[in-house]
């Protein structure tokens, strides 16, 4: 089995989603020979070349148009922007025409194009190279939304957006491109849209997170095992729209407790959308109040961004307030 | 890599700027061919094109009355750019895609829509085929016409997209967009003649300069002397005509279409026009323009300018030209009727068309309405 | 004292202000001549002239983007969008520049500019003239968020906005433009901005809303009062971002029990903070769980939008589910 | 109304368009002067011209310097653009405003700031003008520069909107903003020049044509021939120069300066130059370009080229020319020094400038803030 990092995986499935369908095509800025900034395309011009690995002028705008109106005639789009950061020029093409084509044409078209980039901080990446802007996308029906945490499914997931026929927004938290690596399958796999996964099982809090933050849990949830003895279940959303409501449920049953973590700015964070959710339908599983620990409501700080994003001590003092009630 | 310090001179450009500077005209105001010009088409295709103008006008004019009594949310008039929208759709082949904008009813007929299914989408009636998503735009799959977005120009990048992907498809097609002056001013233009332009895509895109965009004259919209001249920042050939009339659109379109056809890469076309109507049926003109101009351009009308040209040939009587307006008449009127009373679309509609399988919060919303809806009727309320 | 309507009490605050302030200047699609096309700068292009009353070529990024610009140089810009659906093209410079101005200089620049433009449904106005985006908004630090739901509030809330040192979103409901009539002092007065207003005062249930729905909970309020005698208070929040959470929390504590009622779509709308903010901080406070009465997560369709909006009938159905818990 | 059907030819364009085509040089490679263009300027401004580009390439080295031992996060190498930031920059008053890109040292020292608030910013300290917001971002008030945003091309807008606003207030105020080839694809070029077209606002364009936006070479990024002939499409007139020859680029940024200044609105100026360096600290330029090509072009730097122009017209010596680099690699060496001992920002900053007054939300999550530095230090954990 092969040893990858999520950086691999992501070109290895793009490989193998161009080669099992010839409507699948790559486009963004410096997609081509650079391979990309963080070399995620690396490599597929030489095998598909220029005609479905496509270097685009600088503008995140006609990325995004132009991949819409490529999926509406029957292509396939991988569309990168270079850091997600970058996209809100892309926002009235994302918002008018690709979330709402299947809509505004009673279900005629659509462009289910995939929109792929590198997300969130942790890298020293200032205020335009380090934004979880999830919030945006979520809030907008018809686009799915997906980040994954590990390699294996990093694959799978990008493989699910190919194959799909919404729209999807992928963010890869480039932290962990290289951070971390796995065996992989040799043979083609899929990780389903819309499960989560348990990353850890326990039974007196659950943590709720995605990206690189299911690393920061697993570490404060060591801390609080060895200093107090609580036991967190960890799950990874993956899916951050339509997210799996059923396995956050099953987790409150057992736990009763729950902590949200994310890097997004707190307001209107996707931690208020799970917290609001449980407060709406599932308030009797709750043993003590609900304990959102996400990013501030401030632009992306470059200095002192690890007291910006939540560490360790932030999610213990979540996981007190939580135990401690 | 060429020497970037290399000097450039006007032959350079891929292409003859004055055209982009002049006036194409095949017709004159009087509807006297120029000589030279004129296109040797058959009287069909002519009757045709005439024809087509004639159904938009009239069709215009009952949406205009729907829209007064209540039945129609908004309509944006189409009337005095018929010429427009029915000479560039009709350069198109039957596989060709057209992206056309909100006031190209000719367009939508000339494609081949029916009356019937524009009424029924004016109408928002169980026949929609947009199910009642949008007001005032039209497009159909059965025709390649992709329904608009009321944000004007979004519609010019998906339509350099879809080309390109045609090219990269291999196939024949060519795509055109027909947008206004107005929204030449936004970035889905810049960046969708830029993409055209740096990919050669098979796209021809009109801009249908009618003066104004609602109160903002072109003058105000670009400091450019003419909007055709902004092809020159994408190296796309330009043509700048005569809107009003026909046959400088179709002969310019086709020309353009061949070229996308034959690999040669996108052209802008810019057909100088006028809106005799208001804006759309929500305005007000008299706020921002004289009568006296309207008056003036009226007599500018792309349809009598034709009919002239088709009586001057013998093309068509006058007893012939009045059989047609008496026999669409009496045909749309007809169709009115017919989609005037069609029953609503059913509620569900708002929760359609989303995501391709509704998530589960749609769902959970779904059971929302309908238990809204049984309260609504246990407690006898209305729907507000 | 004068008798006004909303476009009526914009349109004397904007004179107002332009009377007081030479600096202040409107831009916008139409606002000059035509004065808007729901007239609210009607007639200021007599008084102040075309260089302080401007008409832009059609373009929300360049209105936008030019009047960051003129507020950084020292100007007080009103820009007007259109329709607030035709905001997106201009997200790249709200989100790069005018919301992160003073941050990315380090507090030596800001831009306060105001954004105005009618907003949310109920008129007929399908996809692109009936939204209620303000969750954009109100997830981007640096932006204050507001909305009146009265002349009264739209003057006075104007006012503040014009005058303060921040960017302000302003959405103003359209189908109250000429709803509703009031008198208004005649002096200078200013709303304050993170202010929420009582609209009714009750005991059984707390609403908070604002905008329209502000009536129709007020109509569904009469409706459950006389069928189950349940006294409900009724909160128009007023400035969405910063939200006045006191106002919130002090109704809380009197009634225990929350509905939260919006047009805009339910998943990631304000009522998901407000929820979320509550079963963190508050969640002893409630007898019930909170119910939110919202938009549903669909692009606003033309076809049904009474029912895609709260109505009486589904602002009923909250209040019933708190009630009856 | 102007009659909208009327003709246009190449003379009703507003300027010339064989200078947006052509590529305006005042001293040849060689250093030697053109015959005609020499300006008349005193021997102190060539010297200090000379002398800020001598100053910007060796502050760059030393960010690159330290950017490689990571007291810089991230640095975008200048090297080969000097003249550009430096003439351009030159050529404004001390009221006048400029709106950089992130690639311009030359024109940050030619403004007025100091080596050592440009250290300040690279190495993010206590002295940081920014407060940490963001890296490889330069400005001050203090010298009418305003800090670019790092997503290319948004503060061209913002440079127009300060210019019509100066316009508005009937203050002589001239803005000019810089920025790359890759940058005029984007939405804010387009948006942007078509204001200040319509608005003839007092401000100059400079695309710095430094022929990559990373791998992406200008003739991929767009099909026109120049980027100065974009300027046709707004009405814009437009100059392409030798970037690399600071007299070409001064004297044109002057005439901009001077028309803007006296009201005739906007200017483009398209700089032809060559980026030497990689495109940042984090590039690798060799998977996209070949060694020799920036050989070639390392031949046409423009300091070299403007010393040999210097000690021809007898300007300066070349033991002159030697002193002036030991002189300012002495005293930047200091600087650098000084800078990297200055304690770091502290870490309140992360709640600084977000509004003109924290809202409670910020001021609650300020409470986390200390409450989890309490933590850290009670439990000894890292801030990870
Ligand atoms: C992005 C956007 N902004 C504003 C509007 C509101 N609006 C509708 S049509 C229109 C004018 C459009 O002018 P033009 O493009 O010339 O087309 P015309 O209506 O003249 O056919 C405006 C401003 C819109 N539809 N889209
Ligand atoms: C909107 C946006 N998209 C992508 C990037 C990433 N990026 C940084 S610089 C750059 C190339 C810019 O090229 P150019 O404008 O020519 O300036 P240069 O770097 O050559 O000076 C890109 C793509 C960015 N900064 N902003
Ligand atoms: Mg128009
Ligand atoms: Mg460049």
């Amino acid at each position: 089995m092969p040893v990858m990092n999520m950086v691999q995986a992501l070109n290895s499935a793009l490989r193998e989603e161009m080669r099992r369908d010839s409507r699948v095509v790559i486009l963004g800025e410096d997609v081509g020979r650079r391979g990309g900034v963080f070399l995620v395309t690396e490599g597929l011009i030489d095998e598909f070349g220029p005609e479905r690995v496509i270097d685009t002028p600088l503008t995140e705008a006609g990325i995004v148009g132009v991949a819409t109106g490529m999926a509406l005639y029957g292509l396939k789009p991988v569309a990168e922007i270079q850091f997600i950061d970058f996209i809100y020029e892309a926002f009235d093409q994302i918002f008018t025409n690709l979330s709402k084509l299947r809509r505004r044409t009673g279900g005629m078209y659509s462009a289910p194009v995939v929109i792929r980039g590198p997300c969130c901080g942790g890298v020293k990446g200032g205020m335009f190279h380090s934004q979880s802007n999830e919030s945006y996308f979520i809030h907008t029906s018809g686009i799915i939304v997906l980040m994954p945490s590990r390699p294996y499914d990093a694959k799978g997931l990008i493989k699910s957006a190919i194959r799909g026929e919404d729209p999807v927004i992928f963010l890869e938290p480039k932290i962990l491109y290289r951070a971390i690596k796995e065996d992989l399958p040799e043979e083609d796999y899929t990780v389903p849209i819309g499960k989560a996964r348990v990353v850890k099982e326990g039974s007196d809090a659950t943590i709720i997170t995605w990206g690189a933050m299911v690393y920061k849990a697993l570490e404060a949830s060591k801390l609080v095992e060895s200093r107090h003895g609580w036991d967190i279940e960890i799950i990874d959303l993956r899916t951050l729209h339509p997210f799996d409501k059923n396995a956050i449920v099953e987790s409150l049953e057992k736990t009763g407790r729950l902590v949200i973590v994310h890097e997004a700015p707190k307001t209107l964070g996707l931690g208020a959308e799970i917290a609001a959710y449980i407060a709406e339908n599932y308030i009797d599983l709750l043993k003590a109040p609900i304990a959102r620990v996400t990013g501030y409501d401030v632009p992306y700080p470059l200095a002192h961004e690890n007291h910006y994003l939540p560490n360790i001590a932030r999610i213990y003092m979540g996981l007190s307030k939580v135990m401690k009630y | 890599m060429e020497n970037p310090f290399r000097e450039y001179s006007l032959s350079d450009l891929g292409f003859d700027l004055s055209r982009a500077l002049g006036l194409y005209r095949v017709i004159n105001v009087d509807g006297m061919p120029i000589t030279g010009r004129e296109p040797s088409l058959s009287s069909d295709l002519l009757l045709n094109m005439y024809i087509f103008m004639v159904r938009a006008r009239i069709l215009d004019e009952w949406i205009l009355k729907l829209q007064r009594i209540g039945k129609v949310a908004l309509h944006a008039p189409n009337k005095g750019q018929e010429a427009v929208a029915v000479g560039s759709a009709m350069a198109l082949d039957r596989d060709d895609w057209l992206f056309p904008s909100y006031r190209e009813l000719g367009a939508y007929l000339a494609r081949g829509m029916s009356e019937e299914e524009i009424l029924d989408r004016s109408m928002i009636n169980i026949d929609d085929p947009l199910r009642g998503s949008e007001f005032a735009i039209y497009g159909h799959r059965r025709y390649n016409i992709i329904p608009a977005p009321v944000p004007v120009g979004s519609q010019i990048p998906l339509a350099v997209g879809a080309a390109i992907a045609a090219k990269i498809l291999k196939h024949k097609t060519v795509t055109m967009a027909i947008f206004g002056d107005g929204a030449t001013s936004r970035a889905d233009f810049h960046v969708g003649l830029n993409f055209a332009g740096v990919f050669k895509a098979p796209v021809v895109l009109v801009i249908q300069n009618n003066q104004w965009a609602i109160s903002t004259p072109a003058i105000r919209q670009t400091a450019s002397r003419t909007f055709a001249i902004k092809g020159v920042a994408y190296n796309i050939p330009s043509v700048r005509i005569d809107g009003n009339d026909i046959l400088a659109v179709y002969t310019t379109a086709l020309e353009a279409v061949e070229r996308a056809r034959t690999g040669e890469g996108p052209t802008l076309i810019e057909a100088v026009t006028y809106r005799l109507g208001p804006h759309t049926t929500a305005d007000d003109p008299t706020r921002y323009r004289y009568k006296e101009e309207v008056e003036f351009f009226e007599k500018l009308d792309p349809i009598p300018r034709f009919r002239k040209y088709l009586i001057l040939k013998g093309i068509m009587t006058e007893s012939e030209d009045k059989r047609i307006w008496e026999e669409w008449s009496a045909k749309i009127e007809d169709i009115v009727k017919n989609c005037y009373n069609k029953p609503q679309l059913p509620v569900e509609v708002i929760f359609e068309n989303v995501y391709s399988k509704p998530t589960w919060n749609l769902l959970e919303q779904q059971e929302e309405l309908k238990e809204s809806l049984r309260l609504i009727n246990e407690l006898g309320l209305g729907a507000e």
